[in-house]
């Protein structure tokens, strides 16, 4: 890594996504750089808005569209030290869909002998305004 | 006439100008992120409902599965098909607008 | 029947590439004719060779090229709105003087006369895009 | 032009415009479809819905965004015969705009002594409805 | 902050996303397809006299032209800026969210 | 002030690339630093030289290349984007045994960990996309 990487900044990166998977690849590309972004030791979490939250739905196949199912790795996310993964409530219930829907993803707790939490947070418009507001990169997906 | 829209009716406008100027007896295919317009209690519910009074109202399989939509997620009325029935709606209608 | 196909944005990025494909695909298998499939827009970037997808993923254009291949498919990419973006067969890479050229096999490029012979010859022309 | 060509189908060409123009370029290059079409002695015409409307706008410059100024070829359909172009009223009603934002598009009638007459025709939602259903091939842009 | 809208409300969600998830006292930025949303007259013009309340608001005078949208189409209470006024804003605020 | 700048769509198709390219000249204008362009998903396709467009129009890619060129600009295209799209410099084209490359002059091709570092160390991260 450069010499600036060593300097210590570490800075609050939110990673919104807010367009559905498998239509168009922004959902896989912008997973691929949020894992890569977790290697450089920098607050990472992610947001899931709009149609961004049909992302995180359970049992997606795509065997049948003969497309990579990357929906598998965002069970990788908690191993990648990402422990933040926001969910706004108002984006699911208008999609009819409720947490249950989503995929149960989990990261071991290091500081509470690795005990397994969960990563997703249902948040409401507000809070994820606030959640925004106090990012310091923003990166859109 | 076979209409096929592809975008989530969440993101942008295509299933509602599909639905405001298609006409009775044609026949509304969703593929792609528009199989989510097909969500029994999502916001778009309504708009199919409409439909599905004097249209016929197709999705998908394909599409669904890789979303992971269950079929009992689906409004009833709509008919789940896959890309051998997309064939044949194409083959039964004289014509196809997309709604990109 | 007669099918033409329209294609208007690149591999990857949209899933309309996929959608023709899996659609002409499946027309051929119940006895169509599928007689051009034309790439407008940015899906004159489904002709170029130099893709490497990941190796867990499908290869678009190779895909393309081998459907073409096997049921004698036209491929027809618009010269125009190749140009604007890059897609360069021998010919255009002299008529423009460039030094390389990215066309994969399989894949012609043409003119937009091309899509309009395809509405008026084909039984059925459907659309894939954004 | 090839022999099939020769055989004298005509069929009822309908471009379905649908996008605003300069923010893609979907209607510049539906328009280059359009005007190459015009060569083929097919029956043509343009529809314009939602915010394709926003492409015949009267007083677009482009210069300040240095992209080519492409609605200066609306006024050559004519010259195309292109003689029937359809705008639908509440496409241009919700977007706050009336027949008289619109550039005043005309073609000269050979069958009536070359007078000058406006191609555009401002249509309801069931008026484009027919419209639509009633051709045989629709591009859509 | 700085949000940035590119897409017609008349088309997508972005804006009424960006509002929905937007603080008071923050600046949303019209550029693009996005400038369609200072129309005075237009559906979107609710959103955005929601927005003058407590927050500023700007369109691209660029895009503006470009689409042949003169000023007095534009909601009072929108200011017009050019490209040097979006680096202007981008430079005062904080941080910059482009709402695609 | 220090910027950087995403691109999302590539050239033409999309006004994204014309909107960072006036922006960023608009910033060094006012005297900040652009400490890079970073191009992403189909913004990869604005690194190519193959384009021809019409003489007409702008040339989206060869006006990238002189703002670079006048201004030290880092213009990096993903390497992972570039290789689902096919754009390619002489390394990649070693690297995946293609037969020709067609990156623009000013492009380079590198990883993903460019756009994070852009991200940590310019004070704006501004973003163009569909």
């Amino acid at each position: 890594m450069s010499e600036e990487l060593q300097s210590g900044i570490v800075k609050k990166f939110l990673y919104i996504n807010r367009r559905a998977p498998h239509g168009t690849n922004y959902a896989q590309e912008g997973l691929e750089v949020a894992l890569i972004g977790a290697a450089f030791d920098q607050d990472v979490a992610m947001a899931y808005l709009d149609d961004g939250v049909f992302q995180l739905k359970s049992g997606q196949d795509t065997k049948a569209i003969g497309t990579k199912n990357f929906s598998a790795t965002y069970r990788a996310l908690g191993d990648y030290d990402v422990k933040l993964v926001y969910v706004e409530r108002e984006s699911l219930e208008r999609r009819g869909l409720s947490e249950d829907d989503l995929m149960p993803l989990v990261y071991e707790d290091e500081d509470d002998d690795w005990e397994e939490k969960p990563l997703i947070h249902v948040v409401s418009a507000g809070e994820m305004q606030k959640i925004i507001s106090e990012s310091d990169v923003l990166l859109n997906f | 006439m076979l209409h096929v829209v592809n975008k989530s009716p969440f993101e942008k406008n295509c299933l509602e100008s599909c639905v405001r100027l298609s006409q009775a007896g044609s026949c509304i295919l969703l593929i792609e992120d528009g199989v989510y317009g097909a969500l029994f209690n999502g916001e778009a519910s309504e708009e199919i409902q409409t439909c599905l009074k004097d249209r016929k109202v197709c999705v998908l399989g394909e599409d669904l599965q890789a979303r992971g939509i269950e079929s009992d997620r689906i409004m009833s009325g709509v008919e789940v098909i896959d890309y051998a029935g997309f064939v044949r709606l194409a083959v039964e209608h004289p014509k196809v607008q997309s709604w990109l | 029947m007669k099918f033409a196909i329209l294609v208007n944005e690149g591999p990857y990025t949209h899933q309309a590439s996929d959608s023709a494909f899996h659609f002409t695909q499946a027309a051929l298998e119940q006895g169509h004719q599928v007689i051009r499939v034309f790439f407008y827009h940015d899906g004159v970037n489904n002709g170029t060779r130099l893709t490497t997808p990941p190796q867990d993923d499908r290869h678009v254009t190779n895909r393309w090229s081998e459907l073409a291949e096997k049921h004698d498919l036209d491929l027809v990419v618009c010269v125009a709105a190749a140009q604007r973006r890059g897609v360069v067969d021998e010919d255009e890479q002299k008529r423009n003087s460039k030094d390389a050229n990215n066309i994969a096999d399989g894949f012609r490029i043409s003119g937009l006369g091309q899509l309009i012979e395809a509405g008026i010859q084909a039984d059925r022309l459907v659309t894939f895009g954004d």
